[in-house]
């Protein structure tokens, strides 16, 4: 294998993986990036989506088509989710946000532990044909367990993006973060609007947790590992950029892959963070723009 | 000085003698075990507040002052021999820095940001440890400290002494910073920053005073950590249960005074001791992750809030 | 069996022992109470897979005091959760000899949760069975500490030399090491780096890897890139399979004679049975392996015993290694107190010194620091897996010892990739 | 001829392709009672945010007693000697009533005793009966007055009121205006930025008129009334009603 081989492969391993990120952080971009309200929760509803997808496994279904099943329930749950916030938040007058990312760190530990008691701290995986196959174009092998979810990415990123860009319900859930009011004039109520955006997003936990538990095993903790990912893509991403989301959730992947290639794997946990606060510290500007 | 300073210095001094006199009382060295992970709790409880409950800014990582704090006291001893006493200045330093350097970067923002970067900063820390191998890295570093004092009774109510004495300052300057100038700037720029910089308070620069000092108590509570367990590990240190009982303490006993994390730590930690040893790990995040969601959702002033409006409902 | 005990019998007792701490006076008691052996176990937490020890110390506890107990006394045991966080150990153990008044401690397993159990047992002067940990003893040099795994001296470097040992035989030059950062497999990959370099290898690549690394494939592209002789990889079973996967797809070079070594998961039943033939070929650690030259009726009875309870409580169906090593704690203390005649912790570990003990997986001796004098890690290689069946695993033949010599029990396939195939 | 105790020259803000202020020039003398008006969006707001430091201008300066402070954060304005109330009261809440006069006598210069001075100003305001109660269970009047308290209490040389009116009576405007007055006959200079006109031109030796960020008039009430292009925008707008 020439450098130049291995340059490619670590390219593409890191736009596959960038692509897989992307699709994790998705639900964030809506709820921080659109909503502001700090669901650092996500994750965790991320992996519990994995679970839901291990189980349906054992069933015998496709992870795929497992995912696809899981989006109502998990759209349900997030809308129970976000109408438990807001009876204890925003119907008090204004969220203060440092309460409620207290109160969805404490979710983030309960749904870990109730997975713990569930089903237990091991290792859960799936299986699939596409699992353990791989494609070869010359030096680049792109292993299917990767390319899958990878694949999602785009495609639920490409979904998302013209609902709210050509339905009216996905207009009004743009059309919130900028001003309730309106919203209310034009006879739509913002709770309700709210309600089913955080639906949305968790509903694309349940595929951020597919892509996941398609490239390797996961356990009830895994979560805790993205948390500095996802918020670093929403970020950078400029605050509920839904295309933006895959663009720098790639450009991550790719970092990552380079540090982890070039430098050394040990380093490459510190990666989103250290792109994070150099961002936060160089660009406050950039991330102010678009808050309330 | 106020009747009241004049109690808590009377109740200070009185703990502290307690701390003096618990081993001729008390034979069990399981007591001092104990006593030292809930007084330890003490201080990390004290410290998240002053940033977190006096001027309002989350901090997910305090496992990683605490690490922070434990890594470069076990260094420091190990090294160069330097004794505990050092070591914890050194933690103070070190903690108070780590807090500057988080605030400076994040806190021109929003809080919101503060609370995001901090979660990292247990992450970014763990993976300096590992890729250092002169601390360790993941296997650790083992550290025999020097025996204790011909004074104390044993190893354990020696540590325990200590801490105890962590605490009461930690509380000390807490209460301090609550009452004086620095929690009355704090308090106004939680409630309005714009209102509190044409005051005359300057913003920036108390909060990052409160980050320092938060940051050097956190850290503090971990500096005596490898002597009490001989053995330091990335893994431990910078323990997810750390954070979470430094948001959890303060939260249950009552953010806006002093005397809330002590409470809250009291309470808590006490539990836990008795339950590491009847309920498993996961039970215990769970029950502290309920808890939690319970008091922000339903009591966010904590117990002191709910002692506080109950007896002012009740006509006197 | 008193696991998990609740809060009311702790209050009591401890509210009980304000006296003196009793593993020094707890001698007075009667002759008529049991012996209270106390331990700290990871019934939850990251170690949480090691807590099928426990079943091997209630077989042992339940054979003794079949047999008439310990100096006429029944046996007791004593087994507190540490949640595997070093952190709850300095607690535990003054719970198990303070509260509790336990008369003989047995180690929490592993080396990180067991230093910071070691200056406590010193300052006591206490006798203890450690459990699992490598190099424990190396600093404290406490003289009443025994290993109960058969790590052998200078256990730091030396308990994977039987790798490079094979790697030697087979002319490797050019050695790569992968390592999981956590403390067992970074404690292996830096005794292996030593080992290499006393053999005049060559260490072409060496890395550590976050703990939670799901996917290898670049890793092993540089690995690749680097054309190794041999593979050596510290690893945890999530990170295990994912290298293992790995290397389904991408591959190693034919130039790898041997690859292995320290990985955790293939020696338990789930992960044989989940990876099945894919791990095939790989040479790695074990401290017991169901061949001829290991079976002994002995340890045949306690699997019997072990895998009906195993099976019930969900742990690992074959248990080779850790429960054994449990039960051989228990033989261990058994045998220094019959020896030393009392629960006199000075001459426990005297005798212990000076006497060799038959346990289920062999004769045991210790040296100074309680070492074995012995290293009896075994170099196992995976052979002729076929299909995902756990029975097989069972059998002979397909967890082939290599290295010690003298328990040898088949040959060493290699280079690796043609190990694969088999 | 005494100096001006605040001066701008050129000062202009935009936020982003729109220019909300400016070029603007403004002084302000010593003890001067000035009103400033102007349709909502004319940039008033934007004008008192350049001087108390919340916003730093895009161009132009501003002194102080002669003392370039364009740079300058809020705080040191505060403790120079300028203080504000605003539109939206924003009491220190979880606070009571005097300490939240004692957020700006901590800060500010040295002040010898605190407490005594926060009862004299509370005192001067009408809000001595509140003294001990949290800040947060005032009235709208009492609300107002505390801002007036803690922008006054650190003796400052400017006072702007921020709209410190709206939403009161015809009463209670007379007793802020009183309080207002007072201060001024002390050597307090106001700016007075306001939509209830009568106040204003009650309040104000000279009145300065702003629309899309330019000041368009400046004199007293009377020659600010009569204007033309100050009635074109206002009282033009308003007949249009």
């Amino acid at each position: 294998m020439t450098t130049l081989d291995i340059l490619l492969n670590v390219l593409v391993s890191g736009v596959l993986f960038g692509s897989i990120y992307a699709v994790v952080a998705l639900g964030l971009a809506i709820t921080f990036g659109i909503l502001h309200i700090p669901n650092i929760a996500h994750p965790a509803l991320v992996i519990m989506g994995g679970y839901f997808v291990v189980q349906a496994n054992r069933l015998g279904i496709d992870p795929l088509i497992a995912a696809a099943l899981g989006i109502i329930p998990f759209y349900l749950l997030g809308m129970l989710l976000y109408t438990f916030y807001a009876n204890s938040f925003e119907r008090r007058g204004r969220a203060e946000v440092l309460q409620s990312l207290t109160l969805f760190f404490g979710l983030s530990l309960v749904i870990e532990i109730f997975l713990v008691l569930l089903f237990g701290s091991e290792l859960q995986s799936v299986s699939a044909p596409y699992i353990g196959t791989s494609l070869k174009f010359g030096q680049i092998a792109i292993p299917g367990r990767l390319l899958v979810p990878a694949l999602l990415g785009p495609v639920t990123i490409g979904l998302l993006w013209l609902y709210f860009k050509y339905t009216n319900s996905g207009t009004a859930i743009r059309a919130v973060a900028h001003d309730e009011r309106a919203l209310s004039i034009a006879g739509l109520d913002p709770a309700a609007v709210k309600r089913r955006a955080f639906g949305l997003a968790t509903a694309t936990a349940v595929i951020g947790g597919t892509a996941l538990v398609l490239i390797g095993p996961i356990d009830p903790f895994g979560g805790r590992f993205q948390i500095g990912r996802v918020f670093a893509i929403v970020v950078l991403a400029g605050m509920g950029s839904i295309p933006g989301t895959l663009v720098v959730a790639i450009m991550l992947g790719i970092a990552e892959s380079l540090v982890s290639s070039y430098l050394n794997p040990a380093w490459s946990p510190g990666v989103a963070f250290a792109i994070l606060l150099a961002a936060l510290a160089l660009r406050p500007q950039g991330l102010f723009g678009a808050a309330r | 000085m106020t009747r009241d300073s004049k109690i808590f210095l009377i109740a200070a001094v009185a703990v502290l003698l307690a701390g003096l006199l618990a081993p001729h009382v008390l034979k069990n060295p399981f007591y001092f075990f104990a006593g030292y992970v809930i007084l330890q709790y003490v201080v990390i409880a004290t410290g998240w507040n002053i940033l977190g409950g006096y001027a309002g800014y989350i901090n997910f990582g305090a496992a990683g002052f605490f690490g922070a704090g434990a890594y470069a006291s076990a260094f420091l001893f190990n090294t160069f021999g330097i004794p505990l006493l050092g070591g914890l200045v050194a933690a103070c330093l070190i903690g108070a820095l780590l807090g500057v350097l988080m605030g400076y970067l994040t806190l021109r923002i929003q809080g919101v940001y503060f609370a995001i970067a901090t979660l990292g900063l247990v992450i970014i820390l763990e993976t300096i440890i590992h890729n250092i191998p002169a601390l360790g890295g993941a296997r650790g570093i083992v550290v025999y400290g020097p025996p204790p004092p011909a004074w104390a009774a044993g190893p354990s109510q020696y540590m325990f002494f200590l801490m105890l004495l962590i605490a009461v300052a930690s509380v000390s300057l807490a209460r301090w910073m609550q009452i004086s100038w620095v929690g009355r700037g704090l308090r106004a720029v939680r409630a309005s920053e714009n209102a509190a910089e044409c005051s005359g308070v300057p913003t920036l620069r108390l909060k990052l005073l409160a980050c320092a000092a938060s940051g050097a108590v956190l850290a503090a509570a971990g500096a005596p950590y490898p002597f009490y367990t001989s053995f330091v590990e990335p893994v431990t240190v910078f323990s997810l249960l750390i954070g979470l009982n430094a948001i959890a303490m303060p939260l249950i006993g009552g953010t806006r005074t002093w005397l809330g994390p002590v409470i809250g730590a009291l309470l808590m930690a006490s539990t836990q001791q008795i339950a590491t040893i009847t309920i498993s790990s996961e039970l215990n995040i769970l029950f502290v992750g309920i808890v939690l969601i319970a008091f922000v959702a339903l009591a966010p002033n904590g117990i002191l809030g709910l002692v506080a409006r109950r007896s002012r409902e009740t006509p006197r | 069996m008193i696991t998990r005990r609740n809060f009311n019998r702790l209050a009591a007792v401890a509210a009980s022992s304000i006296a003196m701490p009793s593993v020094l006076a707890g001698r007075a008691f009667g002759q008529d109470t049991p012996i209270r052996f106390g331990a700290s176990i990871s019934l939850t937490g990251a170690l949480s897979g090691t807590k099928n020890g426990q079943i091997g110390y209630e077989l042992w506890r339940d054979d003794v005091n079949a047999s008439g107990g310990l100096l006429g006394r029944q046996v007791e045991l004593v087994l507190l959760d540490d949640q595997s966080s070093a952190s709850n150990i300095p607690a535990i153990y003054s719970a198990l000899a303070d509260v509790e008044k336990c008369d003989v401690l047995f180690g929490p397993y592993g080396a990180s949760l067991t230093a910071p159990v070691m200056p406590f047992i010193k300052q006591r002067d206490l006798f203890m069975i450690g459990m699992f940990p490598l190099a424990a003893n190396e600093k404290a040099r406490h003289d009443k500490f025994f290993h109960s795994a058969a790590w052998g001296p200078n256990s730091g470097t030396d308990w994977a030399r039987g790798f490079f040992d094979l790697a030697k035989s087979v002319g490797v030059k050019r050695v790569a090491i992968l390592a999981n950062d956590l403390e067992f497999s970074k404690n292996a990959a830096v005794g292996g780096a030593k080992v290499a370099e006393e053999y005049s290898m060559e260490i072409v690549f060496n890395q550590s890897y976050p703990p939670n690394t799901s996917d290898f494939s670049s890793i092993l592209r540089n690995i690749s890139a680097a054309n190794p002789d041999a593979v050596f990889v510290g690893s945890y079973p999530a990170d295990s399979t994912a290298i293992i996967h790995g290397i389904r797809e991408i591959g190693l070079p034919d130039s790898v004679q041997i690859f292995g070594g320290a990985m955790i998961g293939p020696q338990y039943g789930s992960l044989l049975s989940s990876l099945g033939p894919e791990l095939n070929g790989v040479v790695n650690s074990h401290l017991f392996a169901p061949e001829p030259t290991m079976q002994t009726p002995e340890i045949k009875k306690f699997f019997d015993r072990y895998v009906p309870i195993a099976e019930k409580q969900g742990v690992d169906p074959l248990g080779y290694y850790v429960p054994p090593f449990y039960y051989v704690a228990g033989q261990l203390a058994a045998a220094a107190i019959t020896g030393a005649g009392s629960l006199d912790q000075a001459a426990m570990a005297a005798w212990l010194h000076g006497n060799t003990v038959e346990t289920i997986v062999g004769p045991a001796a210790f040296n100074d620091i309680g070492d074995w004098t012995k290293r009896r890690v075994l170099m196992v290689q995976i052979q002729n897996v076929k299909g995902n069946d756990l029975a097989q695993f069972r059998e002979p033949g397909h967890q082939v010892i290599l290295d010690p010599p003298e328990l040898k029990s088949g040959e060493f396939i290699h280079p690796y990739n043609k190990a694969r195939a088999s | 001829m005494s100096s001006p105790v605040l001066s701008m020259h050129g000062v202009e803000k935009s936020f982003g392709l729109f220019r909300a202020l400016g070029p603007v020039d403004l002084e302000l003398m010593p003890q001067e009672r000035l009103g400033i008006i102007g349709p909502n969006g004319a940039g008033k707001t934007t004008l008192i945010n350049c001087i108390t430091g919340v916003l730093k201008p895009d161009n132009g300066s501003v002194k102080f007693e002669g003392i370039d402070i364009t740079v300058q954060p809020s705080f040191k304005r505060a403790r120079l000697g300028i203080s504000r109330t605003f539109q939206i009261p924003q009491p220190f809440r979880g606070m009571s009533v005097t300490e939240n006069l004692l957020v700006p006598l901590d800060y500010l210069h040295g002040t010898a005793n605190k407490r005594r001075r926060a009862a004299e100003v509370l005192e001067s305001v009408g809000l001595s009966a509140r003294a001990a109660h949290p800040s947060e269970d005032l009235s709208q009047l009492e609300l107002r007055k505390l801002e007036l308290a803690r922008a006054l209490v650190g003796n400052p040389k400017v006072l702007i009121a921020d709209e410190a009116m709206a939403g009161l009576s015809e009463a209670e405007i007379d007793e802020v205006l009183a309080i207002l007055m007072k201060l001024n006959q002390q050597g307090v200079a106001v700016i007075m930025i306001e939509h209830i006109m009568h106040a204003v031109m009650r309040f104000s030796q000279r009145i300065v008129c702003f629309e899309m960020g330019q000041l368009i008039a400046s004199g007293t009430a009377e020659e600010v009334t009569r204007d033309p292009k100050v009635q074109k925008v206002y009282f033009g707008e308003q007949a249009h009603h």
